[in-house]
C-alpha cells in the first residue's frame, strides 16, 4: 500500500514538476518551433505522470478506466493538435529563428 | 470585518467580472466584440447564481453514499436554462453580423452608421 | 376535462404547431395551420377570462408538483385579460398575413417564418400566463429571440442593424432581469410569484432586495420600451415586415407592460417597496419624459412607420404614469391603456402595411393623396388617428380620461397638463398623416387601387373595436377593476 | 487542411468514441453529470469535427440539413408529446407519474423520453447552425 | 494533500500558459498557449475529482479534452484555409500570421 | 482551504482574461482568449461543486460559441477591430453606477457558502432529501431538470429550436448579391 502510495506522490510530483517547467519553457525559449517543442514534450509527460499517479490511487476501477480514456485521448490529440500547428505555421511561413537571430 | 470580506469576495470579483463585460458591451463598436461582451456578462451572472448555490463543505448534487451535504440544485437548474438561452442567443447575434456584413460591407457599427446616414 | 387544462393549452397547442409548422412545405399550409392555431387561442383565451372574471382564480400545477417546487400557472383576471390581448390580436393578425407575407417574405422561407411567428405567440402566451418568475423569464427570451429573427426579416437592410440593436439591448435587458431574480432568490429561496411575494413582506428593509427590484425594474424597462431605455423600438418597429410590426407593436410591450405590474405588485408590494421611494418620483418622472420627448419626435418623423413607433413610445408613457401612481384610478387606467393601446396601434399599423403592400414605401412624402385612392384604409387611418389622440366616442378616450382622473385624484395639476400637452403633440402628428393622404394632390400617373379584402377586413375588425369600446366600456373597466382588485390596490 | 494526413486518421477514430461518449452522457445522464443537452452538443461537436476534417460537403451527405431540421422539431414534438400523453392518461401537463405503474418508475420512463427528445433537438439544432454558417458563401 | 500540491502546480502552469496567450506574439504562440491552458485545465478537474473524493465528474475532464481539441481543430482550419467548407484538398490561405 | 485558494485563483485569471479581452484588437485572439474564458468558467462551475453546469458551459462556451464565432469571422474577414471613436466615459458611468449598486446590493447578501442561507432553507431541501425518492433518479440536477421544472426545460428546448429555425431564416437562404442595388 505503501509503495503504491509512494509511487503516486512521485507520480504526480514529478508531473507537476514538469508542468511547470514546460510553462516555463514556452517563455524562456526564442521562437514559436522551440516553444511548441518545449509545449509538446513537457506536456504529454506531465498529463500522463500526473493521471497516472491519479490512477495509481484509484486502483482498478472504473474510475481509472475513465483516466485511462483521458489519458488516450490527450495522447492522441494533442500532438495531433501540435502537428496540425507546426503544420498550419510552416505553411504560413512563420520562419524559426535561426543560430544566426535571423528572424522572418 | 474580516469575515464580512471573507464572505463576500466572491460576489465581488463577479460583480467585476460582470461589469468588464458589460463594459464590453456598451463601450466597443465592433459587432463580434459585443457579442463576445455579451457571453462575458452573461456567463459572470452564470457564476453569481453558481455562488448563491454553493454550501460550504457541500458536494456536487448527485447523490452518493458518504456524502451527506449537497449543494443546492435549483440554480444549478436555472443556469442550464440560462447558459442555453445564451448560445440561442449568440447564434442569432452571428447569424446577424453576417448579414449586417454582407447588406455594409463592415461590422463596424461607426461605419455602418455613417453609411445610413448618408442615404 | 378541457376546462381544468385550459390555462396550460392555451400555451401548449401553439408550442406543438411551431415545430409542426416549420417542416410543412413551403406555401399555404403553414398559414393556414398558423390560422387555426391563432383562433384556437382566442376562443380558448376567451373561455378562460370568462371563467376567471368573477374573481375565480385558476391555479394550474405543471408536472404535477405543488407550487413553490414546481411550476404554476396561476390565471387571474389579469393574466387572463393579457392572454386575451395577445390571442386576440394574434387572431386577427393572421388572416392579414397571408398576402402581406406573401409579397415581403420569399416563398422558399415560408414555412419557417409562421413557425417563428408561433414561436413569437407561444413567448407572449407563456408570459401572460406563468405564475414563476424563472419560467417568465425563459418564455421572454422565445419571444424575443423570435422578434428578433422576425424584425431581421425586414426587407431593408436597416432591418438588420435594428433586429441587432434590439438583440443587444434585449439581451441586456433579460439579463438584469435574470440578475434581478438571482438575487430575489438569494434572499427567499423561492420563484413562484405569490410565495415571493409572503417571503418579501418582511424584507423591505433588505438592500439585496432593493437592488433586485432596480435591477427587474430596468430590465423589464428595456423590454418595454422605457423611455431613456427606448433606443431600439422605432428602428424595430419601421423596419420589420408589416406584419410584424402589427403583431409586435400590438403585444409585445403591453405584454412588457404586465410584467412591470405583476412585478411591482404581486412580487414586490407596491406600498412596501415603491410609495414613497424614489422609485415613485422616477416612474412619473419618466412617463411624463417620455410622453413630452417622444411626441415631439413623431412630429418629425419622415417616415410613417417610425411616426407611430414614436407615439408607441410616448403611450408607453402614459401607461408608466398609471403604474407611477398606484392608485386604483391609475392602474385601471394603465390596464385599459393596454387594451386600448393594442386596438389601436394594431389598426393604423395595418392601414400602414396595407399602404406598403401596394406602394411599397412607408416614406410620408410619397403619401401624396393617397387616401382618397384607398378610402378604406385611409378611414382606418384617420379613425385609428383619433383613438389616438382620444377623441370622445373611441376606445382611446377612455384611457386618457382614466388617466386624468386619477391626475385629479393626486391633486397634480402639472402631469393633467402633460397628458392634455400629449394629446395636444399627437393631433399634430396625426394630423401631418392626415393632410399628406387626403388633402395633397395625387401624382398623376399613379393609379394605386384600394387595398385588396384580406387586408381590409381584419384593419377594420380593429377599428370597428375601437369604436365599440369607446362606446360600450363595460368589458374593459369591468376587466381592469377585476383586475387591480388582484393587484391589491383598494379601490 | 493540406497534409493533413494524421489529423484525418485521428479523427477517424475520435469520431466514433466521441459519439459513444455522446450515448453515454445521454442515457448515465441520470446518475452522473449530463444529460439530453450535453449529449446532444457532443453528438453534435462530432459531426463538427468530422465536417471540418472531411469537408463541408461531405458531411452534409451524411446528414442532409432538410433530416436535420425534422430531426429538430421531432425533438421538440416528443417533449411536448409526452406531455400531451400524460394530458391524456389524466395527469397534469408533463406529470409523469401516470406514465407507468408506480410514479416513480413513471417518473424515470418520463425523464427518460423527454431528456432523448432534449438531446435529439439540440443535436440536431446545432449541427443545423453550424452548418448553416459554415456553407455560407460556398462558390 | 499531494492533490493540493498537484492543483497548484497545474494553477501556476495555467498561469504562465496565460501569460504566453496574452504576449502572443504571434497567432500560432496564442493557440499553442490556448492548447496547453486547456490541457492543464483538464487535469485540474482531474485532480478536482479526487480532491473533493467527487470521481463521477471525470466526465467533465474527457468532454474537456474533446472540445479543447476541436476548437484548436476549428481555429486551424480558420487560419490556414479562411473558410470552413473546404475538405482541405485546396489551400486559399487568405490570412497571414499575424 | 485550497477550494477557497483554487477559487480565488480562477477567479482572478478570469478577470485578467476579461480585461485582456477588453484591450485586444485582433477578433482571432479575442475569440480565442474568450474560449478560454469560458473553460475557465467551467472549472470554476466545478470547484463551486455545479458539475451539470460545468459540462455543459464546456460544451457551449468552448465547443459551439468558439465554433460559431470563428466561423462568423470567416464569413465576415473582418479580423481587426477598429478603434472606436466613441467617447469612453459615458459606458464607464453606466457600468460604475451598475456596479455600484450591485456591491451595495451584496452588503445585506448571506456570506458565500453560508448553509443557512435562505436560499438553501425554503424550496431546495425537499429537492435534496426527497428529489431521489420522488423520481427515482439520483442527479439532483436532472431531476429537478426535467421533472420539477420539466416545463422550463421544454421552454429552453423551443428556445434552441427557435434559434435553429431563426438562423435558417437568416442564413438559410443562397445570398442574393446581385441585387445589392434593390436592397438599398
Amino acid at each position: 500500500m505503501i509503495l503504491i502510495d509512494s509511487l503516486s506522490w512521485i507520480c504526480i510530483v514529478t508531473g507537476g514538476l514538469l508542468g511547470i517547467i514546460g510553462g516555463f519553457g514556452i517563455h524562456r525559449f526564442p521562437d514559436f518551433y522551440s516553444r511548441l517543442h518545449a509545449a509538446g514534450i513537457a506536456d504529454t509527460l506531465c498529463a500522463l505522470l500526473i493521471l497516472l499517479g491519479l490512477a495509481l490511487q484509484a486502483g482498478f476501477t472504473l474510475v481509472s478506466l475513465k483516466l485511462f480514456l483521458i489519458f488516450a485521448f490527450l495522447f492522441f490529440t494533442s500532438p495531433t493538435a501540435t502537428h496540425a500547428l507546426a503544420n498550419a505555421a510552416l505553411h504560413a511561413r512563420l520562419k524559426p529563428k535561426l543560430a544566426n537571430g535571423k528572424k522572418k | 470585518m474580516m469575515e464580512f470580506i471573507l464572505g463576500h469576495y466572491n460576489y465581488w470579483i463577479v460583480i467585476f467580472l460582470m461589469m468588464l463585460g458589460f463594459y464590453t458591451v456598451i463601450s466597443r463598436g465592433n459587432m463580434v466584440k459585443k457579442i463576445v461582451g455579451l457571453n462575458i456578462f452573461q456567463v459572470s451572472v452564470f457564476l453569481l447564481y453558481i455562488s448563491i448555490g454553493n454550501v460550504s463543505g457541500g458536494t456536487t448534487p448527485i447523490i452518493a453514499e458518504g456524502f451527506t451535504r449537497y449543494s443546492n440544485p435549483l440554480p444549478h437548474v436555472l443556469i442550464l436554462t440560462a447558459i442555453v438561452v445564451g448560445v440561442a442567443t449568440t447564434a442569432l447575434g452571428l447569424a446577424l453580423v453576417v448579414r449586417i456584413k454582407e447588406a455594409y460591407g463592415t461590422i463596424e457599427e461607426d461605419e455602418i452608421h455613417d453609411q445610413d446616414q448618408s442615404l | 376535462m378541457i376546462e381544468q387544462q385550459l390555462s396550460l393549452l392555451l400555451v401548449a397547442v401553439p408550442l406543438l404547431a411551431a415545430p409542426v409548422a416549420s417542416i410543412l412545405p413551403n406555401g399555404r399550409l403553414p398559414w393556414l395551420l398558423a390560422l387555426v392555431v391563432s383562433w384556437l387561442c382566442l376562443a380558448m383565451a376567451i373561455w378562460q377570462f370568462i371563467i376567471v372574471l368573477d374573481g375565480h382564480i385558476i391555479s394550474y400545477e405543471l408536472g404535477g408538483w405543488s407550487p413553490p417546487w414546481g411550476i404554476e400557472y396561476r390565471i387571474d383576471a389579469v393574466n387572463a385579460f393579457v392572454a386575451l390581448i395577445v390571442a386576440g390580436i394574434a387572431a386577427v393578425t393572421m388572416p392579414y398575413a397571408l398576402r402581406s407575407v406573401e409579397q415581403e417574405i420569399p416563398k422558399k422561407q415560408s414555412s419557417l417564418f409562421y413557425a417563428t411567428l408561433l414561436l413569437f405567440l407561444v413567448g407572449l402566451l407563456g408570459i401572460a400566463q406563468t405564475g414563476d418568475v424563472f419560467n417568465l423569464f425563459v418564455f421572454l427570451e422565445i419571444s424575443s429571440l423570435s422578434s428578433y429573427v422576425l424584425i431581421g426579416m425586414g426587407r431593408q437592410r436597416r432591418a438588420l442593424t435594428a433586429a441587432y440593436q434590439y438583440l443587444i439591448m434585449g439581451t441586456i435587458g433579460a439579463t438584469f432581469l435574470l440578475i434581478g431574480i438571482g438575487l430575489l432568490y438569494a434572499e427567499t429561496g423561492s420563484l413562484n410569484m405569490v410565495d415571493l411575494h409572503a417571503r418579501l413582506e418582511n424584507a423591505l428593509d433588505n438592500r439585496t432586495v432593493h437592488t433586485a427590484f432596480a435591477f427587474i425594474v430596468i430590465g423589464i424597462g428595456l423590454k418595454l420600451a422605457m423611455f431613456p431605455l427606448h433606443q431600439w423600438l422605432p428602428n424595430a418597429y419601421t423596419y420589420a415586415p408589416s406584419v410584424v410590426t402589427v403583431f409586435l407593436a400590438a403585444t409585445a410591450t403591453k405584454v412588457a407592460v404586465y410584467v412591470m405590474l405583476r412585478m411591482m405588485f404581486t412580487v414586490f408590494s407596491f406600498s412596501g417597496f415603491v410609495r414613497g421611494t424614489p422609485a415613485d418620483e422616477m416612474f412619473l418622472i419618466l412617463g411624463t419624459a417620455g410622453i413630452i420627448a417622444a411626441s415631439i419626435y413623431a412630429i418629425y418623423q419622415r417616415d410613417a412607420k417610425r411616426l407611430l413607433a414614436f407615439s408607441s413610445v410616448a403611450q408607453v408613457g402614459y401607461m408608466v404614469l398609471g403604474i407611477g401612481f398606484g392608485t386604483a384610478l391609475g392602474l385601471t387606467a394603465t390596464v385599459v391603456h393596454i387594451f386600448n393601446h393594442a386596438l389601436m396601434k394594431g389598426a393604423l399599423f395595418m392601414a400602414l402595411g396595407a399602404i406598403v403592400y401596394r406602394i411599397g414605401s412607408s416614406q410620408i412624402d410619397k403619401f401624396d393623396g393617397l387616401g382618397r385612392q384607398m378610402p378604406w384604409t385611409f378611414g382606418a387611418i384617420f379613425i385609428g388617428g383619433l383613438s389616438l389622440i382620444g377623441i370622445p366616442g373611441t376606445a382611446g378616450f377612455i384611457s386618457k380620461w382614466y388617466l386624468v382622473l386619477a391626475a385629479l385624484e393626486q391633486q397634480s395639476w402639472f402631469i393633467t397638463a402633460t397628458i392634455l400637452l400629449g394629446s395636444l403633440l399627437a393631433v399634430v402628428y396625426v394630423w401631418k398623416l392626415v393632410e399628406v393622404l387626403f388633402f395633397r394632390e395625387t401624382s398623376k400617373n399613379s393609379k394605386i387601387k384600394e387595398a385588396p379584402l384580406s387586408l381590409l377586413i381584419p384593419m377594420w375588425l380593429l377599428v370597428l373595436a375601437n369604436i365599440y369600446f369607446g362606446i360600450d366600456t363595460r368589458l374593459t373597466i369591468n376587466a381592469a377593476k377585476a383586475a387591480v382588485q388582484l393587484l391589491g390596490v383598494a379601490p | 487542411m493540406k497534409h493533413n494526413l494524421i489529423l484525418r486518421v485521428i479523427a477517424k477514430f475520435l469520431i466514433p468514441i466521441i459519439v459513444l461518449f455522446a450515448l453515454y452522457v445521454q442515457f448515465h445522464g441520470d446518475y452522473s453529470p449530463g444529460g439530453g443537452f450535453q449529449a446532444g452538443v457532443i453528438f453534435s461537436a462530432a459531426f463538427i469535427l468530422y465536417a471540418i476534417v472531411f469537408g463541408l460537403d461531405t458531411a452534409e451527405r451524411v446528414v442532409p440539413p432538410r433530416v436535420l431540421q425534422i430531426l429538430a422539431s421531432i425533438g421538440v414534438l416528443i417533449y411536448a408529446g409526452t406531455g400531451f400523453v400524460t394530458l391524456f392518461l389524466g395527469g397534469n401537463f408533463l406529470d409523469y407519474n401516470v406514465l407507468a405503474e408506480q410514479p416513480v418508475a413513471g417518473q424515470h420512463l418520463g425523464i427518460l423520453i423527454i431528456e432523448l427528445g432534449v438531446g435529439i433537438t439540440v443535436s440536431s439544432v446545432m449541427l443545423l447552425i453550424f452548418f448553416t454558417f459554415a456553407g455560407r458563401n460556398r462558390p | 494533500m499531494i492533490y493540493a500540491a498537484a492543483a497548484l502546480a497545474i494553477l501556476v502552469t495555467m498561469g504562465l500558459a496565460l501569460t504566453r496567450a496574452l504576449l502572443g506574439p504571434t497567432v500560432y504562440d496564442r493557440i499553442l498557449a490556448v492548447n496547453m491552458f486547456g490541457t492543464k485545465t483538464v487535469l485540474l478537474i482531474a485532480v478536482f475529482a479526487f480532491l473533493s473524493d467527487r470521481t463521477d465528474i471525470l466526465d467533465i475532464a474527457l468532454l474537456y479534452v474533446l472540445i479543447n481539441f476541436i476548437s484548436v481543430i476549428a481555429v486551424l482550419k480558420l487560419v490556414e484555409q479562411g473558410n470552413f467548407f473546404t475538405s482541405g484538398e485546396s489551400t486559399t490561405n487568405k490570412m497571414k500570421s499575424k | 482551504m485550497i477550494d477557497i485558494l483554487i477559487d480565488i485563483i480562477l477567479l482572478s485569471f478570469l478577470a485578467i482574461i476579461a480585461i485582456a479581452i477588453i484591450r485586444t484588437r485582433s477578433l482571432l485572439a479575442v475569440i480565442m482568449l474568450f474560449s478560454i474564458f469560458s473553460l475557465l468558467s467551467a472549472g470554476l462551475f466545478m470547484v463551486l461543486d455545479a458539475s451539470d453546469v460545468a459540462f455543459t458551459e464546456a460544451a457551449v462556451g468552448a465547443g459551439i460559441s468558439t465554433v460559431l464565432m470563428l466561423a462568423t469571422l470567416a464569413l465576415t474577414k473582418s479580423y481587426e477591430e477598429k478603434p472606436s471613436s466613441h467617447r469612453p466615459w459615458i459606458p464607464l458611468l453606466v457600468v460604475s453606477v451598475t456596479a455600484a449598486f450591485l456591491v451595495y446590493g451584496t452588503i445585506d447578501m448571506p456570506p458565500f457558502g453560508d448553509p443557512n442561507a435562505p436560499a438553501h432553507q425554503h424550496v431546495a431541501p425537499r429537492y435534496i432529501e426527497q428529489g431521489a425518492k420522488e423520481t427515482g433518479v439520483p442527479n439532483l440536477v436532472t431531476a429537478v431538470l426535467a421533472s420539477y421544472r420539466g416545463f422550463d426545460t421544454l421552454g429552453e428546448v423551443t428556445v434552441v429550436f427557435t434559434a435553429g429555425i431563426g438562423v435558417l431564416l437568416l442564413l438559410g437562404g443562397r445570398q442574393r448579391r446581385k441585387k445589392k442595388k434593390e436592397k438599398r
